[in-house]
């Protein structure tokens, strides 16, 4: 029971700062609020991964030449690694992006509050 | 970021310190086969150094270190140093992106090995550039408005 | 039979495409009206040809036929003209020909506008009605019934008036619902039997149905082909479609559309479910019932309508449910007369839409309480008119008669005396309801000198109506005469009940 | 060489176009446009010879650095991904010609970012749709989204707060996403999906996998815009540039279909699906509560984009019931519908946009008989198109209505019929209504007929492709036998 | 519509909690993902990668190679993104001295 906690607890914290991360993007109104919510969720995913990759008693994947013959349990999964550094630019892509669109969004109507910008946009599509 | 006011202390800490940064991040691509560390590590390093020069000197000064209109160019050379070694694989009769038949040494492994060597150049080039483009265009942005 | 039976030929394929070969001709010559109108009637009459050169194999109970590329795995784009689609092609192309001159007459006394998609629209649904009429399978059935929805709208919305849109939207409404009714019903039979082509004893002749599923597909079939064929309570977009000009009215509300409707509903009964499984499920029966409700009903309303072209449409509906009614019956005899009243409903019809169009183009008059003494203005068209209302009223020597009759017999052979009743009841009615026009034509004043300086119609719409009224006479007197029809009907009858 | 390499030259020399275009064209801007649109050619023609090949050589793997998978990423040519990737190529190219003009109308001084972000999301369309790796359609889902948000972003001023809304459902999916590949690599150990389809069957129950399966399926769904997930859509498709909605609205949403097609009935298979989540019926619900939703919504518009914007939403509907079905009517009227709406809709935008050029509008209210006098041609395609949507045979819109119709009398399931058939009733309304309106006087009072009657078709370049797709769509609706026999039928998927 | 997004995330967080329950033990190096061979006799891909990545490419840092050689595809893809959002960024807020306002 206990070493099943120890083996999980690692991504029901994940899953935590999931719902975190989706709180900020579905709940909050503020556009550079939902951003933050977003990051936090994508982190959350990357925790996901690397957690999965951790062997109890083994080193970074980088050889060692001194240990000799090479034992798969002596070196944890680089697989998760290599793909969170994808993800992790993925994700960086994306903000950049967003920062971008709320730049250009902030300008056009001065207000970063989704409620309010659809009201605009409501206004706008009347005036139409 | 317009309105920039020089402070002695923040300019003459940050011209000291991003050669450092610069070095380490040469170091941290070059030494990526045996050490943690790569092509995006370095790049964003380099792209940190120039970054910190542009908030520490305000633009002006910045754009004489490494001019916006490069950043676009740069950045799609880096892609393109990327895509082009795979596709010389093509070329070299090869798979997409399969190192061992360029010939770049004379064992296949090696050959891979500085391929890869070359890619991660590319990597960082790329990362590099449209960091500092990103944050450029950011800092800049006057959208049509 | 199935389609690879069949002897090759691609003239029914010619005679659906001929009119829609005409069709860029018509628009290309749009600026030049007597090229484009030569184009109408040359299509025509070359349709018609190709029709007849179908007679003799039709007569000898052959059927003819081409296969094209698939339209869906396992169901051909495939033409057959068996003689009951040799029949029905015959009727429509015939007439279209009359109808032709008539419109050239119609069209320009009014000075119309929009003629080149007029006509065009008009050869579009002639191809369609055409290709109705040849369909191998139901798929195929589909597809021209389709086009024939779409190419009739922009005639029915021709006048643009607000009346005429109205008119159109709910014309679109109810076929298209019956179109997705008729792809339903079909997508069903495709599940059940795996084939749809049409063949004499029916698709489901070896496939053994439900009850239930039998009589949900059968009033899915109703009410694909039923609105065409304007069962109540499903007519009520013919009289708003009156709005069209009357040429239109008469040729696609008295021949192409509404008889595709009826050509149909004996596909249906005939090749889809086959004369046994009408029994077997007494489909018959329900498809009776409608069909006297609409007769009594539709000759009823038909009595109270004051506009001429509404009275006739109200006619119309009525005595296309003779037809149901003969199909429903499922005899010999009934179905001879169910088809003769194809033909001879349609003869007789046109007839009296054309006079009221000759009637509106020549004096603006659509209401029958305007036509006092209009007989002596218009002496022949009114004379017309009477021999289509003694036909329609099912007395010899017109046509109408003859038809009447045999579907008196089927109902005896049928010992079922309530059609015979009923076809009685609405022969009455029709009298009732025509009668008066003629007599206020002929014996009424007219009030004041309002018709004084007005004359006969011009000859291009006196002589087509002229012609179907004589057309009607001789074949009421000797109904095989030019075409065999009678022959033809009555083999068409044998072979769908042979099949059973 | 190259036809060793074939399988992956479409997405690659897109990429390569991608690259080049902002090098060469930085200074010179016209070269942008050539360049775009020799990379879309060439990718077409690649795909019309995969396709060949495929259909004579069967599945064909190609695998990249030379690694076999599970160690390396592999692209896989099967029928289906064949076939979708020659439809999104070829729909792309016709609307790239088209979008030349317009590009230069409405962004002038963008065009060269803005075609480089188009053969950005092409290359991740034709990636998602070949790649046989996980991880690897995520990354390409990335690369297409992306370029998405940037081409709607760059339309009229409410269109940056659509992209952004766009941006955060759409991370959201592809978070989800990411997380069921989490889940099923940390089950099966494995991020190949032939590799993986051999593992799932053996874990039955499993709830990481099923989770996995969930989280994809949802995530994919946002992509694709199945009913409830639709949010993003409508605003979407309005507020962008008439380029980007004409390229985006006939294969965006394909992609994500693709996808969830590849995922549950290739990967994880149809046995795993019906142990494990009732997903299919869920989605054969979905589709059909969209089908009427969409078009509902669709009588209601004003702005003819965004009317086509929610029609897509019931055209998408349809395709999520044949995918619901799960049987093979079902899969055939999906996949083929994937093509006919591809044409349909592509058809329809071009026609927006030659009304927005030409016009300087597309609002119905106020469209009259006088665009028909100007705009003859472009009206007719407008007309087929439209009998299309409401499925009028010898249209291909008739057609993939009758496959799902079989589809889903062969399940029974009558309500989905009904949806099926009352759908193309409300089509019918909302075409017809412009219809009326092109081809009619004004009911209210007759408007003279002004100078503005005379001819003012749109141009050439902006022309032939509309006409180019009117015609394909009468012609591969009589065809339609042809390729649902001699491809679709070869992609039903196993298990059913 | 709040409490519903309350509502909507617990039951989200739940089920994801239930799913992590079938998930191997965390660190386990004979979990599936660590293994030599997948239950269907394919190899395992993380195992591979530990023993061969300097066999095969003469580099130590196991990442790198996957990264760069083994796993490349992915890597040129995620070059693509960056580029991406590099050129939107480029699109969207670029200043030209020329540019003027066609839609605001």
């Amino acid at each position: 029971m206990l070493d099943f906690f120890i083996g999980h607890y690692a991504y029901w914290f994940v899953f935590i700062l999931m719902a975190i991360g989706l709180y900020g993007m579905t709940v909050k109104c503020n556009l550079v609020k939902k951003l933050i919510g977003m990051t936090i969720f994508q982190v959350s995913i990357i925790l996901f991964f690397v957690a999965s990759a951790n062997k109890w008693g083994a080193t970074v994947p980088v050889l060692d030449h001194s240990a000799g013959s090479i034992d798969p349990t002596k070196y944890i999964n680089p697989l998760p690694h290599t793909l969170m550094l994808t993800a992790i630019v993925v994700g960086v892509a994306t903000l950049g992006v967003a920062l971008a669109l709320v730049i250009t969004i902030y300008n056009r109507y001065q207000t970063l509050d989704e409620t309010r910008l659809l009201e605009h946009m409501r206004k706008d599509d009347d005036s139409e | 970021m317009r309105t920039h006011r020089p402070n002695p202390i923040v300019s003459l800490v940050s011209r000291v310190v991003s050669p450092f940064i610069m070095m380490f991040a040469l170091y941290v691509i070059f030494h990526g086969h045996y050490s943690p560390g790569g092509g995006f590590q370095g790049g964003t390093l380099i792209a940190a150094a120039l970054i910190l020069i542009r908030l520490a000197e305000g633009n002006e000064t910045a754009q004489l270190q490494f001019p916006r209109a490069w950043a676009t160019p740069l950045g799609s050379l880096g892609v393109l140093i990327y895509f082009g070694t795979g596709l010389a694989a093509v070329f070299m009769g090869g798979r997409f992106l399969d190192y061992s038949v360029l010939h770049l040494a004379h064992h296949a492994t090696m050959s891979r090995s500085y391929g890869i060597l070359l890619v991660e150049i590319g990597v960082g080039l790329a990362v590099t550039a449209i960091l500092v483009s990103i944050f450029d265009n950011l800092l800049e942005g006057k959208p049509d408005a | 039979m199935g389609i690879n039976t069949m002897t090759l030929s691609t003239v029914p394929l010619l005679a659906v495409l001929v009119s829609l070969l005409a069709v860029p001709l018509i628009l290309f010559c749009s600026r030049r009206p007597n090229l484009r109108e030569f184009w109408t009637i040359g299509a025509g009459v070359v349709k018609f040809g190709l029709v007849l050169s179908l007679l003799p194999g039709a007569l000898a109970g052959k059927s003819v036929g081409i296969a094209l590329l698939e339209l869906a795995p396992g169901i051909r784009l495939a033409l057959k003209a068996d003689p009951f689609g040799v029949f029905f092609a015959m009727i429509a192309s015939g007439l279209w020909i009359f109808t032709s001159f008539y419109s050239i007459g119609y069209m320009r006394g009014l000075g119309e506008h929009k003629q080149a998609r007029y006509f065009s629209a008009f050869a579009v649904c002639l191809s369609a009605t055409i290709g109705i009429a040849f369909s191998a399978n139901l798929l195929t059935f589909i597809l021209f019934y389709e086009i024939l929805t779409i190419a009739t709208y922009p005639l029915v919305i021709h006048k643009e008036t607000p009346k005429a849109i109205r008119a159109g939207r709910k014309y679109l409404a109810y076929t298209l619902t019956a179109g997705l009714f008729l792809i339903a019903a079909a997508a069903v039979t495709w599940q059940i039997t795996g084939s749809l082509d049409f063949a004499a004893g029916g698709i489901f002749k070896g496939h053994p149905l439900a009850p239930s599923t039998a009589r949900i597909l059968f009033f899915l079939f109703l009410g694909g082909v039923g609105v065409k064929a304007s069962i109540m309570p499903l007519h009520s977009w013919l009289p708003t479609a009156m709005a069209a000009p009357t040429p239109v009215s008469a040729l696609l509300h008295a021949v192409a559309v509404v008889k595709s409707g009826v050509f149909g509903v004996i596909r249906v009964v005939g090749f889809v479910f086959g004369p046994a499984l009408m029994k077997e499920f007494g489909l018959g029966r329900i498809l009776m019932v409608f069909a006297g409700f609409t007769i009594i009903t539709a000759s009823l309303l038909a009595l109270k309508q004051d506009n001429l072209k509404r009275r006739l449409a109200y006619s119309t509906v009525g005595h296309l449910s003779y037809i149901v009614l003969g199909a429903g019956m499922l005899t010999s005899a009934a179905l001879t007369g169910a088809m003769l009243h194809i033909a001879f409903h349609a003869t007789m019809k046109i007839t009296m839409f054309f006079v009221a169009g000759a009637i509106y183009v020549n004096l603006h008059k659509e209401n029958i309480s305007q036509l006092n003494g209009i007989g002596r203005v218009m002496p022949w068209s009114m004379g017309a008119f009477t021999v289509a209302a003694i036909g329609l009223s099912g007395l010899p020597p017109v046509n109408g008669f003859i038809s009447k009759w045999y579907l008196g017999m089927g109902s005896m052979q049928a010992d079922t005396l309530i059609p015979l009743f009923i076809l009685v009841a609405s022969g009455l009615l029709n009298a009732a309801y025509f009668f008066p026009i003629v007599h206020r034509a002929f014996f009424r004043r007219p009030a004041g000198d309002e018709l004084a300086g007005h004359k006969e119609a011009s000859p291009f719409m006196v002589v087509p109506l002229c012609l179907t009224a004589t057309l009607s006479l001789a074949f009421g007197i000797y109904p095989d005469l030019f075409f065999r029809f009678f022959r033809l009907a009555a083999g068409v009858a044998g072979a769908i009940l042979g099949g059973a | 060489m190259i036809l060793s390499n074939s399988p992956a030259l479409a997405p690659l020399s897109l990429l390569l176009a991608a690259i080049v275009i902002p090098m060469v064209a930085f200074r010179r801007r016209w070269l942008a446009f050539p360049i775009a649109l020799c990379a879309s050619a060439f990718a077409t023609g690649i795909s019309v010879v995969n396709l060949v090949r495929v259909l004579s050589e069967g599945v064909i793997h190609y695998h990249f650095g030379g690694w076999i998978p599970p160690i390396g990423i592999e692209y896989v040519l099967d029928p289906l991904s064949a076939f979708v990737t020659l439809v999104v190529n070829a729909v792309s190219l016709l609307v790239l010609v088209h979008a030349h003009r317009s590009v230069a109308a409405e962004l002038p001084d963008r065009s060269m970012p803005y075609y480089a972000v188009v053969m950005l999301m092409l290359t991740g369309f034709n990636g998602i749709i070949l790649t046989g790796d996980f991880f690897n359609l995520y990354v390409f889902l990335e690369i297409s989204s992306l370029a998405l948000y940037g081409m709607i972003a760059v339309g009229n001023k409410k269109s940056p707060v659509a992209a952004f809304r766009y941006l955060i459902m759409g991370t959201v999916g592809g978070s989800f996403y990411l997380l069921g590949v989490g889940f099923v690599y940390m089950t099966t150990g494995s991020l190949n999906m032939a590799d993986i389809a051999k593992i799932a069957p053996t874990l039955y129950h499993q709830p990481a996998l099923v989770a996995a399966l969930g989280l994809m399926v949802v995530g994919l769904g946002i992509k694709m815009a199945i009913f409830p997930l639709h949010g993003w859509l409508p605003d979407a498709y309005t507020y962008a540039p008439s380029a980007s909605s004409a390229l985006i609205a006939p294969v965006g949403a394909k992609v994500g279909v693709y996808a969830i097609i590849r995922v549950i009935f290739y990967v994880f298979g149809v046995d795993f699906v019906r142990h494990s989540l009732p997903l299919t019926d869920i989605l054969a619900w979905l589709g059909a509560i969209a089908i009427v939703y969409g078009s509902v919504l669709a009588i209601a518009q004003k702005e003819m984009k965004r009317m086509l914007a929610y029609s897509s939403v019931a055209q998408i509907g349809y395709i999520g019931l044949g995918i619901g079905l799960a049987n093979p009517y079902g899969i055939i009227g999906a996949v083929l519908h994937v093509m006919n709406h591809a044409l349909m809709k592509a058809c329809l935008f071009l026609v927006a946009g030659n009304f927005r050029l030409k016009l300087g509008h597309s609002t119905i209210p106020r469209l009259d008989h006088r665009v028909r006098k100007r705009m003859p041609w472009t009206t007719a395609a407008f007309t087929v198109g439209a009998l299309s949507m409401v499925g009028v045979p010898p249209t291909v819109g008739f057609f993939s209505k009758w496959y799902l119709a079989l589809g889903t009398i062969q399940n029974g399931r009558w309500l989905f019929l009904a949806a099926l058939l009352v759908s193309s009733l409300l089509n019918a309304v909302y075409f017809f209504r412009v219809l009326e309106k092109v081809y009619m006087k004004p009911l209210e009072g007759d408007v003279p007929d002004d100078g503005d009657t005379a001819l003012a078709e749109a141009p050439g370049s902006m022309l032939i492709p509309t006409l180019v797709l009117g015609i394909a769509l009468l012609l591969l609706g009589l065809f339609n036998a042809v390729i649902v026999t001699g491809i679709i039928t070869r992609i039903v998927p196993p298990g059913m | 519509m709040k409490t519903a997004n309350y509502i909507v995330l617990l039951l989200f967080t739940g089920l994801m909690i239930y799913a992590s329950l079938g998930l191997p033990q965390r660190g386990d190096p004979y979990a599936t993902i660590n293994l030599d061979e997948s239950p269907v006799h394919s190899p395992g891909a993380a195992a591979y990668y530990i023993r061969n990545a300097h066999k095969d490419a003469h580099t130590d840092n196991m990442v790198t190679v996957i990264l760069a050689d083994y796993r490349g595809y992915d890597t040129l893809g995620e070059e693509t993104v960056i580029m991406t959002a590099g050129l939107i960024c480029f699109m969207l807020l670029r200043r030209r001295k020329e540019e003027k306002d066609e839609n605001a």
